[in-house]
């Protein structure tokens, strides 16, 4: 991490706005400053902490919740929430089960089945927000409770395993690397998470993002389909579930239809903790990734530590409470 | 945030204190903290280091292939383990395996030949034992509900199952409602339980197929202000053992945690000294009733 | 004809905005639509741009029948507005506001961002708009994010300009831009309805008026012509008369607020000033000089780096509106959408909000009746345009918003009232009413500070005047010596300009009055 | 139920604002609408569900959502929200247990300390909120994890049993009413909403709790103390949470050290399904409790129609949507 330097002269002669786009990115630099100092000091205390076995499985723990804090963050700067991502995952991982253990289909033609279902969850959620007009809290709870009934239903209450398929799992914990023992799953939730910054801050798409949730109103009134927009947001959202619900159940080796919930709370957490406004119009991707960075890393260390596990939610809830807080008062110190 | 007291000993798998990592099914529920006082219990007495962890609900799988992973992280002597879901955690126990760390399965089995040995209670037998209370109790006919705690564990599916089998085997003078499912919480129980009196008012004994489960059956049936029915349960605790004395509750069937643990300590130093072991250590259950709640071989298996 | 409209009628619940209302719009006209507030000149505005649809009648563009299904549909057909209320997104750039849905694109789907900002710096420099592409509006002042709507505006390749209200929150200075902008427009094949309360801009741009009353068509008449005296008998049916100076001008009166060398972070350099007894003391400044950022100071709204309060002699420390408000200091804020209004709740709740613990309660349980009775009360003495004291804010006209704002704190009785544009979107028969109020204020003994844009307003109210520059005060003037040019000249003093007057010691506090 | 009747003339003659409140009448009477369809319908279609025994049991069951869903409403109608409802709710439980078990108190203190306690855990979550300025989700997240942990170590993990003090599991099933079989939490709930409806619609706390959610800024400039308030209503929602701890320790017998999470979502469902709205400004009691008893009859009908219960939560889900839509386009209507 090499910090950007200026000498003091550029700093003088640099336009406001150049100036900006610094300060900016020395604040996200910042804002990273809160994950380094949980990493340095669970690697201080605990001498199995730091060592390339367990940084990969912290990356590895943090794929599942990123992959849905990434979706949900394109939803969350809209001004809205997606409550049905948890138990959405537990329903396109069955899918997914369905399509290759039960049918028999291709593993590649599954995997994009169960992605664009999720897709299609999504699809109805963008619908009931954006056509229907229902509060987005409403439209998505109603639909983690159909999502949670229907896993079961299509599942028949049982796990489906992919013993069969073991390029399935390798998905997840296989390795591209021969050897390196680093789990592919690592390198799909970075290309999604790039992808993702790219949709968010280089596209259409990221821009009317930004706007809606900024001012619905205003960007109705200047001529853009808000709704239409809005609907490909959550279909976007979708297509982010399916995947962690073929990562998961990658991972895991079986669909496991009861499990799902409490992920949503766990991922939209990540993606408050990483700055992202709940009010809309303010958000970044940078920033939910090191959010579900943060969760994890404390998960990893305070369980390395073998703190006792009643006191762990204790710690982590004035860990989460204290980072925010630093990161805040230094936003409001600028 | 001065919280952090708990954080004293830990010190890596560097010590010279042997240490048992127990990853468990569950944590905070009754049972589980039973299983922990056992282990701990015969920890001491082996002068073994243990932790012991397990995930909030039964459902959150990878939340202990998580755990699993972390454990295994702090370079243990030995594993022990209740597998929620015994494939999902197969690439680990492979690891485990690779690393000459010892695993000791306990509470269900394990589908694999890895863990030297398996500590564990036959649910279905234990379900069946159950069953064949309450068809005795009724004298074979009549309706009977099942409360249960989760419909995709294996000792929900196996404790709904064991029941089932038995009675649709031995007992066809008795009709079984569909079960209903309370995730263990007991006021969700409760009102299940209180639901299908109502949809059901011949019903004539009901099951409840955990500590949540039963305690939630017994105050549904207290609430609706039903008697003459027959309830049985399973696991104890002090509200199932009061409702036994009390007459709510004819009996139920538990297991013997505490014994478990100790169990499953006892076979992980014996693992990790090469001795072998046999293939399936079972734990065992037991029935109690108000006959011989009081006996000392019941007392020692309870927890309060 | 470019634009006209025919028996146009709109009714909202309760509320008959619009009636049997004609327009014509000439090629290459800069045509004036005036009324009193409520009167439903922005009702048809929302019509032409197709917020609203019309419950009857026609509009034609270039004489074809002209229907609009959506604003999008609206800009398609040439039609750009400037609506009363701004519709910017405060999260995005100056850039990415102004070209919003137009974005340069490659591939359909990527964002052009260089292009972006080097197309909306060269419009900004071709609108000599003083405004940064790359600035998040959010942060920006009232007046900047006004210039930004109308650079917006006129970024689309319209033939019809539509400004409603667009000078409300631009001095002087700007108006003559603004202006400019709106004669370089004008073409042959292009028009321009522009609404306004002040009458005087009418006279510099418009070549026709359109006068409407009560949601009905009324007169239109030449510019050049017509006398603003008969424009706005037409619009109020009755005269005006104002007069033209400060009124019970009082010297020597006990001072009751005091402020000394106060400074913050942002912008205000010791600011030191005094305000007395039954006074009103106006505050003059172009945009950004600081006024604003004065009064949000002095109660408490913003963080003081230092400086001295005093209260009739005390000291005293005001960290919060809330303490100010016990001080009886009251702030009305020049920004009513977001810091004056609780827009989703009815007036009778705007009125009572800052005084339902003084007023209307006891034992902490809320006494409805009195409240309803208070609010009627204002509402009938503002005259308050609103089909009850039940109505959602919202759904009032611009001004009558406005003067809500004025009742709450009408309703609380406090010493000190500091009105930040208190005439912002008022029309001048309503304008009376509120000089009127200022004036019978402070000849019951309470002290006013007033901050407006509008000089000839700070003229005709002030007992005495205040002038900042780039957040200094640069001169104290009484009203016999203030003039416009007077006023102009230390309003654009450079503080580098002003000499020994400026102490550049920032953190002397003791700094008198010059 | 007899509806409100007007004759043609007073129509015309009555004030608007009578009007007004006329109308909201008839509306709240029409949100009542949907719960009396839903409950016609089972009605209808099970002969075991309209009885008084049925009844009674669902009233019941509606206690502690209810009591957590009308401590709510306050904090999202200021535009907030709070997650640590359910697991604080665990934790005043413990709380109480402690208090009257372990440590032999009076009844009455035992309660009163525990409600209190409960408080104290809202003045918290306000000071965090208010002063701190940590965004509500965040706040009462942490809060959240806090008291989970905090229920298991004050507890030990173990259960507290109240069957030496009788007295305290008849707050909650006891009969005030002898022979009436009509449980005292119904009774308790009833006086409590009566209460907190009280104070949202006749007090000066009320018409804040109002004000900072349609506009906090413009409040806090209409010269009022919006900290002080926010705090306030934050602790009040913790009374509330305190004393759903009580009512479900009391009816359990026990105090549980490892339930709770989970109810917030419930109870949020039931104050938004009451038609407040999560962006603050809006909503109201009545709203909460149709809110709550419609979750609470859904459920109850449900299952005496034994409905497998995977579906259950597939109907469910689409009810609530039917439900709110159903709400909402009604009020468009006008
Ligand atoms: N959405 C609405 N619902 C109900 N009434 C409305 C609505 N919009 C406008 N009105 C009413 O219609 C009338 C005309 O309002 P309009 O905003 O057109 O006035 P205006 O001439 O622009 O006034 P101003 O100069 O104050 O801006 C007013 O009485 C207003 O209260
Ligand atoms: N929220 C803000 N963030 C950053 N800068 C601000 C903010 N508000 C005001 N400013 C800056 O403070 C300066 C003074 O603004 P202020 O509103 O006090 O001026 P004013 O004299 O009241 O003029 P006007 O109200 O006409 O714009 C402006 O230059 C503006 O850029
Ligand atoms: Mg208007
Ligand atoms: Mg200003």
């Amino acid at each position: 991490m090499t910090s950007p330097t200026v000498t003091e002269e550029e700093r003088q002669t640099a336009p406001a706005s150049v100036r900006r786009t610094l300060r900016d990115r020395i604040q996200q630099f910042l804002a990273f400053a809160s994950l380094i100092v949980i990493f340095g000091f669970f690697s201080m205390v605990s001498p199995n902490f730091f060592n390339y076995g367990n940084v990969t499985n912290i990356l590895f723990s943090t794929v599942v919740i990123g992959l849905l804090a990434l979706g949900t963050t394109f939803v969350i700067i809209t001004g809205g929430i997606d409550l049905s991502i948890g138990t959405g995952m537990a329903l396109c991982a069955v899918i997914s089960g369905v399509l290759i253990v039960n049918t028999g289909l291709p593993l590649p033609i599954g995997v994009l089945g169960a992605i664009l279902f999720g897709g299609l969850l999504g699809l109805v959620n963008g619908l009931n927000v954006a056509v229907l007009g229902l509060p987005p809290f409403i439209a998505t709870l109603a639909m983690m409770l159909v999502a949670q009934g229907l896993a079961l239903v299509v599942s028949n209450s049982t796990p489906i395993y992919f013993d069969q398929t073991p390029g399935y799992i390798d998905l997840s914990i296989g390795s591209l690397v021969p050897g390196a023992n680093f789990p592919n799953a690592v390198l799909i939730l970075a290309v999604v998470a790039v992808l993702a910054g790219v949709l968010l801050n280089k596209t259409v798409l990221g821009r009317y993002t930004y706007s809606i949730g900024s001012n619905e109103e205003a960007t109705a009134l200047s001529g853009i389909d808000v709704r239409r927009w809005k609907i490909l947001i959550y279909t976007l959202a979708g297509l982010f579930t399916g995947l962690a619900g073929v990562m998961i159940s990658a991972r895991l080796g079986s669909a496991q239809p009861a499990t799902g919930m409490g992920y949503e709370l766990q991922a939209i957490a990540a993606v408050v903790i990483g700055g992202t406004s709940l009010s809309g119009g303010k958000g970044s991707i940078v920033g939910t990734v090191i959010g579900a960075l943060i969760i994890s890393v404390l998960n990893n260390g305070l369980q390395i530590m073998s703190i006792p596990q009643e006191w762990q939610n204790v710690i982590l809830g004035c860990v989460i409470l204290l980072a925010v807080y630093a990161d805040m008062a230094r936003k409001r110190a600028r | 945030g001065g919280s952090s007291g708990g954080a004293g000993a830990q010190g890596g798998g560097a010590g010279a204190q042997p240490y048992i990592a127990i990853v468990s099914k569950g944590f905070q529920h009754q049972f589980w903290q039973a299983v922990k006082q056992g282990a701990e219990q015969e920890a001491a007495k082996q002068n073994v280091r243990i932790t012991f962890e397990g995930p909030a609900t039964e459902a959150d799988i990878e939340g202990q292939v998580t755990m699993l992973t972390n454990a295994l992280a702090r370079q243990p002597n030995v594993l022990g383990f209740a597998a929620l879901d015994s494939r999902a955690a197969a690439p680990l126990l492979q690891q485990a395996k690779s690393r000459n760390i010892p695993v000791v399965a306990f509470d269900s089995g394990v589908d694999s030949g890895i863990p030297v040995t398996t500590a564990a209670t036959d649910n279905k037998a234990a379900a069946a034992e159950a069953a064949k209370h309450m068809a005795e109790a009724l004298g074979g006919t009549g309706k009977v509900a099942l409360v249960v705690h989760d419909q995709t564990s294996r000792s929900g599916i196996d404790r709904r199952d064991g029941f089932v089998e038995w009675m649709k085997a031995n007992a066809p003078g008795i009709e079984l409602l569909p079960p209903q499912y309370g995730g263990g919480d007991q006021a969700k129980s409760a009102d299940i339980t209180k639901s299908i009196l109502a949809a059901n008012p011949d019903v004539k004994g009901i099951y409840g197929s955990n500590e949540g489960s039963a305690i939630g059956v017994v105050r549904g049936v207290q609430e609706s202000g039903r008697s003459g029915l027959t309830v049985i349960g399973f696991d104890s605790g002090q509200a199932q053992i009061d409702a036994i004395r009390g007459g709510t509750m004819l009996g139920a069937i538990t297991q013997n945690p505490v014994g478990m643990g100790q169990q499953l300590v006892d076979a992980s130093v014996k693992a990790m000294h090469g001795e072998s072991l046999p293939k399936v250590i079972d734990t065992g259950f037991f029935w109690y009733d108000k006959s011989n709640i009081d006996s000392p071989e019941i007392k020692a298996v309870l927890y309060q | 004809m470019l634009l006209e409209a025919r028996g146009v009628g709109k009714n909202f619940p309760g509320v008959r905005a619009l009636q049997d209302m004609h327009i014509e719009l000439r090629h290459g006209e800069v045509l004036a639509l005036v009324g009193e507030n409520g009167a439903g000149k922005s009702t048809l505005m929302k019509l032409l741009s197709g917020i609203y649809t019309p419950d009857d009648g026609e509009f034609f563009l270039d004489g074809r029948p002209l229907e609009v299904s959506s604003p999008k549909h609206a800009l398609e057909q040439g039609i750009s507005i400037i609506h009363q209320e701004f519709n910017l997104m405060p999260d995005l750039t100056v850039a990415q506001n102004i070209f919003i849905g137009r974005e340069p694109r490659s591939g359909g789907f990527f964002l052009g961002e260089r292009t972006l900002n080097a197309r909306a710096k060269e419009l900004i420099d071709r609108l000599h708009l003083p405004l940064d592409p790359r600035q998040v509006v959010g942060s920006l002042t009232v007046a900047r994010q006004q210039m930004v709507e109308i650079a917006k505006a006129l970024s689309y390749d319209a033939k019809v300009l539509i400004m409603d209200e667009p000078t409300a929150a631009l001095n002087d200075a700007e108006v003559q831009v603004l202006h400019d902008l709106i004669r370089r427009f004008r073409r042959p094949d292009t028009g321009v309805i522009y609404i306004s309360h002040r009458m005087h801009e009418l006279k510099a741009i418009t070549d026709r008026i359109t006068v409407i009353r009560d949601g009905r068509y009324v007169d239109t008449l030449d510019t050049p012509t017509t006398s603003m005296r008969e424009v706005i008998a037409r619009m109020v049916g009755r005269e005006i008369t104002g007069e033209a100076a400060p009124e019970g001008v009082r010297t020597g009166r006990e001072t009751v607020l005091s402020v000394r060398g106060l400074s913050t972070k942002a912008l205000l350099r010791n600011v030191s000033f005094d305000l007395q007894e039954g006074e009103i003391l106006g505050f003059a400044g172009l945009m950004g000089a600081g006024r604003t950022e004065v009064a949000r100071a002095l109660v408490g709204a913003d963080v003081v780096e230092s400086g001295t309060i005093a209260l009739r002699g005390r000291p005293v420390r005001i960290s919060s509106p809330a303490e100010a408000a016990k001080h009886r200091i009251g702030y009305l804020s020049e920004d009513r959408k977001h810091l004056g209004l609780l827009l989703e709740q009815d007036v009778n709740s705007n009125v009572v909000l800052s005084s339902i613990r003084d007023l209307f309660q006891s034992f902490g349980f809320v006494r409805p009746k009195a409240m309803r009775e208070r609010s009627t009360e204002l509402v009938s003495s503002l005259r308050i345009r609103t089909p009850s004291i039940d109505q959602t804010v919202k759904n009032l006209s611009g001004g009558n918003q406005q003067k809500v704002v004025i009742a709450k704190w009408l309703v609380k009785d406090c010493d000190i009232l500091i009105f930040d544009e208190p005439t912002r979107g008022i029309d001048v028969g309503a304008k009376e009413e509120i000089y009127r109020l200022l004036n019978e204020l402070a000849g019951r003994g309470k002290s006013i500070i007033m901050i407006s844009s509008e000089l000839p307003e700070v003229l005709r109210m002030s007992h005495r005047i205040v002038v900042m520059s780039e957040g200094r005060v640069t001169g104290h003037l009484s009203a016999d010596e203030a003039t416009q040019e007077s006023v102009m000249h230390y309003a654009t003093l450079r503080p580098d300009e002003t000499g020994p007057q400026e102490n550049p010691d920032h953190s002397a506090t003791e700094a008198g009055v010059r």
